[in-house]
């Protein structure tokens, strides 16, 4: 099992449901984040006073997949949600040792 | 001590028409609630300030050139001519006319909202408060020709309400829907306000302020006004009870933001008659608005496409009318008798159709006149310096993108 | 210009209760701030709802049925009799008594707030203003039999606000405490409020509304309304500032939304002797009003065990009781003579015991009749359609639950 | 029906009074959500509780001394000397001052925000309110040396809001900066407020208030009191625009929060001239407020480095003297007749430099008085209990440390 | 190490606190999430237009243990949070390399 | 690749985030949550009955990086942010399998 965890534009949040949900994951977790990276932020002036707004707003999307599925997910939604300008977010393959589902205590791939 | 009547009546006179400026005047905290609560986050501080900078633009503006042209001496019965610069009239007049006429130019801001250029909006601001209301507000306050002509729009539900509507309407249709209110087929998507608690507090405020509206619309003190705050506050309850009911049946749950609507929409309906009609006038009346505001806002979103975030086209707009042409149904000599409005009664209390006649071309004229100058200035205004923000600006908010701040920095937002 | 004095009376009397009538409304703001902001995010809207539509089905129901009955003609001191459907007094004292009637229905909604269903309380909130209260308010204010006993609540500590207030008691008990509040050992658990900010301009709402709520009650013009105004203040004041005393001594800090209960608890109760007791009765009646919040809320909350999210019942209930009970005490002949409530002196002006067994009297009748009148509505209730939204719902929250919306749709919350 | 004059008179004049009072106590409120709106959320709960403990305090203090130390009989103009305990004024005069006192005290709490203990303030509190603003107010309105002088601060620019300001100064300088605000080198760091919205409703409802705050220091009701709302209306419109208009030439985008605060600095500034000054005085009034407020903003953040989150000392201490300077330079007789302030032109109406002395001296006494006696009270506590709360507190805000209550429990907050 | 990161109820918040406490594990840390699985979301009407609230209000609760302990805690919190009902959520676990106590500079499982 | 994932005293963000740069890390995600740890919480009373607060705000940063770097970002953070108070926090060393930048497709290392 692996987690794609991808950092993306907030508007992009509707093209990654559907890609999740075409690719057959059984579910997907989303938290509110700020980020940094190759786009650096703004810089605002507030009340007369400059100030580095460096953290930008971004969704957290954490998908569970069997091994199988990693792949054309991270491929499918790399390009789903590519505008080609800094921003675009990352993804992070995480190796997944076990799941269980609560409701029926099931473990493994099934419980995905 | 000796009793001058004269002044003793200019000081009653005065200390009302203050009272019911200062109502009004609030009213425009109730418009920046209203709009902000029912739209996103990420665009509340631009709301705020537009709605802070129309009154502000629009006080100084009126003073200046719009209170003449409003009520300056007759021109042809279409336009005033006097009183500019420096008006001479009392200044509780002015004011009190003031305030209302920041109450038609902030109508538009919530059915603009989330993706103007504040520049535009500003511009949009001053032409409405200078000319476009002023010259409109000449035909039938200022003595002009839908005066002579006899309509019967007390505290302005076509006036002010409809002219800020029609206003609207256009620049609301000429901007397009906010980035992703429609799916490709067409149908609308929800896009919920932020913050229904504020959203419900701007309601209340506005019908606190609206007790200042109609009954100061006698523009002196009379007893009158008693009976103008009580089919004032008949019609806003009965406008939310309809609405919650309607939605309740059609949608399977009261809808809260629309019932707040429903509240507005029989304040603004009831404001043409409300010293015109009896409490169950008032009544009916509140019932129709909660019936427009329904399909209004349903018409205008799925038929029309037009994306109007607050529903602003429906409650004063399409409200605006339903009430002006209640007028001519309901109107009762037994109430205008008591409150000067003259014996005129309505199809209903068999008046027959002229007064309906009468405010219809009202209701027309105001919608051709507002309809051809917003559509005028929103056209030049946006081959010039444009009417909307950029997709990314939109995106982001117009907080960051038009002013540099947040409105809610301390808050994890979801988008 | 000659001067008709009927005609100038009328006008300043109708001008004064107007202008009392719109502050007291407004309280209908800082009742649904207050109730909002002290209870979860999750219900706020919910919350919003209940407070709208207890002022528009208050509105309509009491100009129909409910003025009538307390004011029509007197049927064995019990109940009004005539005046249904149209009644024909001044329409701004019709509008006066709506609002106090709504004040009395929305009281309840706060403690029932997180956990009751919306038609429920819909239902609940009909019969209060219809009936209830009306029936109650007929035997002091409408010439009743407490009146000819003579009973003196000035603006209603018992008339208004107990019976909101056991009403209150009531319908909480009867639900039972929210999912959360009680361990198992029956120690309860703290469920803080959503948002201080909006609850404390709820207070600051109420405290300007009690400025008409008070001295309006004068009913006329009259310079007494100065001195009323000043009791008012003064209790509310020392409301605040014995709390915010006690919870610091108490619990080792000032406590903030207590305090604000604190200044509203003052307010409720010199509402029942603001004509009749001194400046330093007034503050005497706020620091008692004090001690009732805080061991009120204490003894509701640990002794019943009644979940009361926004201390409704010690504020309006328990505070109505001890200020109603403090005229007894306090009242002076000297401001009933100014204020036009008559010679009467309290227990510690020599007067006696007369006056405080008379307000015992008025006290307990209400209190009677209100628990007894709610236990059957909501027992009705209960065992038909249901008081309380499912467990699920609860969890979720009644924004969604009932109305399929959220308050704060951009937010991201804990819970 | 006969009609008594003097009673007539008098009640006339009480309804007034009390209007306008009301309005001024409401602007209680909009302190407390501007104060609230623009600093940080862990903090709002205890801003609030200042504000709420400020009036509760005040209105005590105010009551049992500081009334009779302004208006008491007067020793060697200094300070009043008779009305203590039990004043025998009019009770609504002594309600309108009052809620005036309280608008002077709770000026500081803003510029204090964030980091005052909660003790230390309510003492401060207690001593402004109860000796600080009543000797100042002696001078003036209580008919002390600054009245035989002949200064004109109508409605109290000086009076009131700069001696709040300049207690502000002291206050906020004395603490020191947030923990943060200031780089090692420093320059600032800003810290955005927490909730526009509700900071924008509070200066609604502080213009909403001013309505009574400068029409009601006629005292008595009077024709002009048309003029005095005219003339704050656009002084307040005018300051918005042009801070606005400032803001956004020289930092590329139109400030929300500042614009704001333009508003109320033009609120302030016409507050002395209301009454002396024609409509073209009080636009240009409302202009110069508004480079006082970016320039003072600016220089009392960088120059002078003292932290005051909501710009309280720009707002009141600099746009109070600037406005009352202003009286001196646009006092006109044709208005003064009107208003009763008697023929007074300033330099610009030419009347020589006198006015502007006489006003000159008020300004610099009245700063002089405030700067002394708050610097030894805050001296005196910040060297006894301390002023300022641990570092440990202040970073996890001052509604925990403080309250032991969170301000927005069910929010995920940022910080 | 490994981490146990938790999708649970909003509700069942302190139920999970306890068993960590009992099972002794040394922290935990919570957000707040939305997420979708299973559990599909509800259909309201908003202003009359239908809209599909697909992602839920959940709690991310993650918990890092010594391998021998994860078992146990999985385990416990599976049965005690199981409601049988849909929306249950899901523990996925993840192995951790190291951990560090800040205060201390420690690593390794005394870290924890 | 791996991740550093911090949780945090709120009011070391800046102090972080300057360590993240210095190193030369290619960015980083900062989420809000709750936590409790040796920290165990603090007893507050509202409206008179005690309540414990035992969730106490916290930042949770995570920063992905190659390998090579992962030890000094850690020491050089343990050391930046230390008080030597409980509530310092934690940090947590997770493999990282792959990572992709959307924005161009590229995987791998270069990808950070
Ligand atoms: N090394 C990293 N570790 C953790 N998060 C990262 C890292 N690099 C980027 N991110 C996250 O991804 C988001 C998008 O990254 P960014 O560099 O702006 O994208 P792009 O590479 O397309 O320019 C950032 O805001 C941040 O939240
Ligand atoms: N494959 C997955 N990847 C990431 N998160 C998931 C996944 N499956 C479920 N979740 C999370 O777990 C939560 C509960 O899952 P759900 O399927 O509703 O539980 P159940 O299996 O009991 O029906 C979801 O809301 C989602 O946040
Ligand atoms: N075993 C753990 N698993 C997950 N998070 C933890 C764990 N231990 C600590 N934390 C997180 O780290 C934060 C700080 O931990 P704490 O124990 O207070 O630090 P310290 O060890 O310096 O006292 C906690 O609030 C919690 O969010």
């Amino acid at each position: 099992m692996k987690k794609i965890e991808m950092i993306i534009r907030p508007e992009m949040m509707e093209t990654v449901k559907e890609i999740v949900e075409n690719v057959g994951a059984g579910g997907m977790t989303v938290s509110s984040v700020m980020g940094c990276g190759a786009q650096k932020g703004r810089k605002e002036v507030y009340r007369g006073t400059e100030m580095t707004i460096n953290l930008l707003h971004k969704l957290k999307i954490e998908v569970v997949v069997v091994d199988s599925m990693a792949d054309s997910l991270v491929d499918a939604i790399s390009k789903g949600i590519r505008t080609g300008q800094v921003g675009d977010g990352k993804m992070f393959i995480i190796p997944i040792e076990d799941a269980v589902r609560v409701r029926t205590g099931e473990k493994g791939d099934i419980a995905l | 001590m000796e009793l001058d009547v004269t002044v003793l009546t200019e000081q009653l006179d005065t200390l009302w028409m203050l009272v019911a400026a200062v109502l009004v005047f609030f009213m425009q905290a109730g418009f920046a609630m209203v709009e902000a609560g029912f739209t996103r986050a990420k665009n509340a501080s631009n709301i705020i300030m537009k709605n802070l900078m129309d009154f502000a633009i629009g006080s100084f503006l009126f003073f200046v050139v719009g209170y003449g042209m409003m009520y300056g001496k007759d021109i042809a019965g279409l336009i005033g001519g006097s009183q500019f610069i420096m008006p001479s009239d009392a200044p509780v007049a002015i004011l009190f006319q003031t305030v209302f006429c920041a109450t038609a130019a902030t109508i538009v801001s919530g059915a603009m909202a989330e993706r103007t250029k504040f520049v535009s909006y500003v511009i949009y601001s001053a032409v409405i408060s200078a000319i476009i209301y002023p010259i409109a507000g000449h035909w039938l306050w200022g003595g002009g020709w839908l005066y002579q002509l006899g309509m019967i729009d007390f505290a302005g539900s076509t006036l002010v309400h409809s002219v800020g509507g029609w206003a609207a309407l256009v620049g609301a249709a000429m901007l397009g829907p906010r980035i992703g209110k429609y799916k490709a087929d067409g149908t609308p998507n929800a896009i919920p306000g932020h913050n229904i608690t504020i959203g419900a507090l701007g309601v209340f405020i506005l019908w606190f302020g609206w007790f200042g509206f109609n009954p100061g619309s006698t523009l002196a003190l009379d007893v009158s006004i008693g009976h103008i705050a009580m089919t004032t506050n008949l019609s806003a309850a009965l406008g939310a009870i309809t609405v919650m009911t309607i939605s309740w049946v059609k949608y399977g749950k009261p809808d809260v933001s629309m019932t707040l609507n429903g509240a507005l929409g029989g304040l603004v309906a009831i404001t043409a008659g409300c010293a015109s009609v009896s409490m169950w006038g008032a009544i009916a009346i509140g019932v129709i608005a909660g019936f427009v505001i329904v399909f209004g806002v349903e018409f205008v979103e799925r038929k029309l496409k037009i994306d109007d975030p607050v529903g602003a086209i429906s409650v004063h707009g399409l409200c605006g009318v339903a009430g002006t042409l209640s007028v001519g149904l309901f109107a009762t000599a037994e109430v205008g008798e008591l409150t000067g409005m003259g014996q005129i009664n309505g199809l209903f209390y068999g008046g027959g159709f002229g007064q309906l006649a009468v405010q219809a071309i009202g209701v027309v004229s105001y919608m051709a006149w507002t309809l051809a100058t917003a559509f005028i200035l929103f056209k030049i205004i946006k081959s010039t310096i444009g009417l909307r923000v950029s997709k990314e600006e939109e995106i982001m908010g117009l907080d960051l993108g038009e002013h540099g701040t947040e409105g809610y920095a301390d808050f994890v937002l979801k988008m």
